[in-house]
């Protein structure tokens, strides 16, 4: 029985930086020293015991020196909702940190990291990794609005920012898988990029369209229900581009995931 | 000292917390939750002759106080479980249970054939009742087929056999009874209840099957009446699942007659809750001043 | 303007918002909450050719949306019901069926047959399966019982003859099947799940006939799932019940392809929870652009 | 459709009065103008889906100038403990009053009034209407222990007081019913004078059986669960002392009850 995976956090401070979005900071050494980006922690909805499954949230960043660590989420149903309403100090019943992480080749030369929404979440983790490798990174952000922006000020310091927005408040107007597709475009050598993306799926979609275009290599951090979070339910399939059928058809998001190689997950449209 | 052990059948569980097939993986998923070894009895997620890829997403649905799935039983098939899932299990010290089941009336004696020779087995639990896939069912909504199944690994195994039935049948106390002329050393109620839900925006059925297995709470109360119904008409044990959560529930079915009981669907959210209702059990019959649990099995009062 | 209504065989129904019986006493009860003429169709407590007094106390017993009860069907009586419950009954511009139960198999088309000069009734429903009274549920977990039965009661009526289905069967599509057969118009379905609950610090079973019937929202996704076998397995209309306790709920139901529902529990902790479910499917057509409400009915996408 | 019986009243202020007892006050001129003593109320547990069922109470005391009614509980499961925690300006979704009331015989020369635990809760209700009519009281009041007597500076302006406490902690150690019997054993003229009870059932025996035996007629209050409280679920069945066999053998709590001729009811011991 180790203790550390499934244990409580204490809740340091809460406060909403966007629209519907919420930054809690908890205090917890295992979480904020061991866990890497691309990672999640399944929290317990507190205070309702009809809610049976705990949720999952990226680790959007950590403090190890301050043995804090945050999540960032988006108000969707009731869970998050209960979440948002949490007083500090409060204790949060956690497991994790769970799932693989992003990979990085020793290849890499640049990041090239694409979020839509709060896709976002797992991105602020990397790119403090990625800038103590010194690599160059480039940040294609998209929502729908601009008061959904998450931390840009913090974000400029270690990418290049390009944004979109649906309505066309800020950046872009459209969807951040045009700018990708442009800067692909007007930079014809490859080599050395590495794709990241979390995002709806219709995005992940085209940013596999665009990365097979292009043959770099992308990683996907990928979404699905999840009744536990560590392999023992089977419930968050994902279905494989090469399944041996009738034997192994899908991975588990959870547990071979939730970032996977691109060329190896089907994702539908 | 409080007395936690139970008999099913020659075995002697030291408690009567065990997990239910399909929520507790191969057991190797919750070492870091739980000392396996304090467990009166795992049930392994069920395996079948051949490999089986499970179904197509969308296979899980959240609902209060319960879930639906529709999994499909992946499993490595029965070859590859002896590999790869068996020498995990053979260094535990507590009783385990391989759930098995077929595609077809032979595929239940077939899987224990092949684990007969496999060391550190205490017994099986054979699914009859799974309604994720085709035929699954039909195993125990058929007394004469349940009967005959159940014979059948009873000529190849001297092992403990156990028979899980599905609670979606007119008469749950007939089948069991069925499985008790089988020779079945004890059965185990309730599989899932078949339930369904429809997402109204998409208006599409959530789950990728449509139907799927109804689990949880909100089936404790089911599960009871027919647990309830299999002690007064069998005389085998009976193995309490559905809706266990706390040691509270778990008594609801002892007092109702269960000799066991499994924890399935809560060891999702509550990794480590095979522990936390052992030790409940053990503070509630200091309490109550009972020195041996098994004392309380079929105590309700009528 | 938004069309609501529904065809029920024979019936149009302004909208597909019903009353399950047991749950909206004789209607007056709800006077106080309701507009009884806005709603859809109206289905009394189940009477019987005799008076009954009912089950002893306790009937009721609450669960985590849900509840348990064993009630008994305690009724006036067929005669009394004519001369006390339906001068009331009579003033109200809706359809009025009245749920008929026997103890034996004559007793429905006694029933029917006594009611059948009574005017101010649309129809009957049929209650062949509530599992709190003796033999309650044989009429429907026998097919060839309920085909039987349903034929001897539309020998004697020329009006819509609905029969209420019960979930605790192998399978409910045979039932329906049978009672297509005998000439139902519509089937309802479902009535309550068996269940049970046992108070761990006595030791006594909650319910004083130990087991009872499961209602309130918990046992929508199972009823979804029997409503949904229905549908896809008959040619007549099926009516949903089980759980619904708002607008949503009923749509799921309608999507996956029952012709109109009935509100159940929740009629009891919120009076005029038909009121407002009426209202707010008015408020979905509106906003979705639906024109006709009966066009989702089995529009589930499959 | 009337909009009386189901609809919204504003809690003005609640406070805890003894041990586990709260008392509510709230704004309904419907309510504070309408009920007469022995009828309840309805009440929605706040904020709690899985809780279907209403909670029902007694009405405690009206305002009917101020349009506020009190109720008074204890806290016993989760229903009653959201209840507690509510706050001040939040909405009560209340039906009531219902049920049948106290009834005074207009040959009532004294009114003798027993209440174990929160028994008393209705009686304030009535003392009230009963000093309009100028009838003397004696109220005989028990509970546990003394930190659990509720407003009994109130109760001592309209009843001469008769307390008991399990523990011996203020008045009598013992059973409430013993001084009853005592005063009734010393005042041997029952001529006039009317029982009215409320408490857990084997008080509500002990009270039937002295009552028979001093002649006197009672009227109990009667708690059974209750899943609607207006006749419509027929599960507060409780049974007649005269039952016609297979036709009519309970009386309904909420319709023909709360308050019973005890002559009339089966009390189980
Ligand atoms: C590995 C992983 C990491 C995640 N990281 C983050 C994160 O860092 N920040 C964050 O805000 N969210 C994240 N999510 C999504 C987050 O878990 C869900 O938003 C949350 O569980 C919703 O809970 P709820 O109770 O509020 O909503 P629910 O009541 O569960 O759902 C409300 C509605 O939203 C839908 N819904 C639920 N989850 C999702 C989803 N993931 N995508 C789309 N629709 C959904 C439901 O089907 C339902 O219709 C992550 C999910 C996964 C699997
Ligand atoms: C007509 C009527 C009037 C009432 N008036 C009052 C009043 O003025 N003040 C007051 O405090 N209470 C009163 N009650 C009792 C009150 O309704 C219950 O205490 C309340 O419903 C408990 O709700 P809960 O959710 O807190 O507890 P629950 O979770 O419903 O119950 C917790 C436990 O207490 C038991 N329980 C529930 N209700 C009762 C009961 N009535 N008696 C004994 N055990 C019970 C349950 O079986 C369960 O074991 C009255 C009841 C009735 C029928
Ligand atoms: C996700 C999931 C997977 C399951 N897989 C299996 C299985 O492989 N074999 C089996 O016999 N039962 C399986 N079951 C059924 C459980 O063992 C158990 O009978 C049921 O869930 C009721 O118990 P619960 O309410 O405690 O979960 C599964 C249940 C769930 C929820
Ligand atoms: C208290 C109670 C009494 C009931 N009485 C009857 C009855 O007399 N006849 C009948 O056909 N069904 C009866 N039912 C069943 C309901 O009509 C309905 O089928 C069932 O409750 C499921 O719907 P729900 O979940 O919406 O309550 C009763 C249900 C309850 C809860
Ligand atoms: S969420 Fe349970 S196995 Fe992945
Ligand atoms: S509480 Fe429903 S009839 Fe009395």
């Amino acid at each position: 029985m180790s203790p550390e995976i499934l244990h409580h956090a204490t809740v340091r401070s809460i406060e909403q930086v966007a629209r519907d979005t919420y930054l809690i900071c908890s205090v917890d050494e295992q979480v904020s020293c061991n866990a890497r980006a691309g990672q999640f922690l399944e929290i317990k909805v507190p205070h309702c015991a009809e809610i049976l499954w705990r949720r999952p949230f990226s680790i959007h960043n950590t403090q190890p020196q301050k043995h804090t660590f945050d999540i960032l989420f988006q108000t969707i149903g009731q869970g998050t909702h209960r979440l948002a309403h949490l007083a500090p100090d409060s204790e949060l019943d956690i497991l994790g940190p769970l799932g693989n992480h992003f990979y990085y080749e020793r290849e890499m030369r640049e990041a090239i990291v694409v979020a839509g929404g709060l896709g976002i979440a797992p991105f602020m983790l990397m790119m403090r990794e990625l800038a103590q490798r010194r690599i160059p990174m480039q940040l294609f952000y998209g929502v729908g609005s601009s008061d959904q922006f998450c931390c840009l000020p913090l974000f400029e310091k270690y990418a290049t920012l390009h944004l979109s927005t649906i309505d066309g408040s800020l950046g872009h107007q459209g969807l951040v898988t045009d700018l990708l597709s442009d800067y692909l475009d007007r930079n014809s050598d490859n080599h050395g990029k590495s794709l990241f993306v979390c995002g709806p799926t219709p995005m992940l979609h085209k940013v596999k369209e665009i990365a097979a275009c292009h043959t770099i290599a992308a990683q996907a951090s990928v979404e699905t229900v999840m009744a536990c979070g560590f392999g023992a339910c089977v419930g968050c399939a994902v279905p494989m581009t090469n399944p041996v059928a009738g034997q192994k058809e899908y991975f588990l998001a959870c547990k071979d995931g939730p970032v996977f190689d691109m060329r190896e997950i089907v994702i539908d449209d | 000292m409080i007395d936690l052990s139970v008999q099913i059948g020659p075995l002697t569980l030291k408690n009567p917390v065990m997990t239910a097939s399909g929520t507790f993986g191969y057991a190797d998923e919750f070492v870091d939750f739980c000392d396996l070894n304090e467990i009166g009895g795992i049930i392994t997620k069920t395996v079948t002759p051949q490999p089986r890829a499970g179904n197509a997403p969308r296979r899980i649905v959240e609902l209060p106080y319960g879930m639906l799935n529709s999994i499909g039983l992946p499993n490595v098939g029965i070859e590859n479980f002896i590999l790869e899932k068996m020498p995990f299990l053979q260094t535990l010290k507590t009783h385990i249970f391989i759930n098995v089941a077929g595609t077809d009336e032979e595929g239940f004696a077939y899987c224990v054939c092949r684990l007969e020779d496999v060391a550190g087995i205490s017994g099986y639990e054979l699914n009859y009742s799974c309604p994720n896939v085709k035929h699954g069912t039909s195993f125990s909504s058929d007394a004469r087929i349940a009967e005959r199944v159940t014979r059948n690994v009873r000529k190849v195994t001297a092992r403990p056999v156990i028979v899980k039935l599905t609670p979606n049948v007119t008469s749950i106390a007939e089948i069991g009874r069925a499985c008790e002329n089988g020779g079945a050393d004890a059965v185990s109620a309730i599989n899932t209840v078949v339930g369904m839900s429809v997402d109204i925006k998409t208006r599409k059925p959530r789950l990728s099957t449509i139907i799927g297995g109804y689990s949880g709470p909100a089936i404790k109360p089911i599960a009871l009446a027919k647990v309830f119904e299999l002690a007064q008409n069998l005389s085998i044990p009976v193995i309490a699942i559905g809706g266990i959560a706390c040691a509270g529930d778990a008594l609801e079915f002892l007092v109702a007659g269960a000799t066991a009981f499994q924890v399935g669907t809560v060891n999702f959210h509550e990794p480590n809750a095979t522990m936390k209702i052992k030790k409940d059990l053990e503070f509630y019959c200091q309490k109550n001043n009972i020195v041996k649990l098994m004392d309380i099995v079929g105590s309700i009062q009528l």
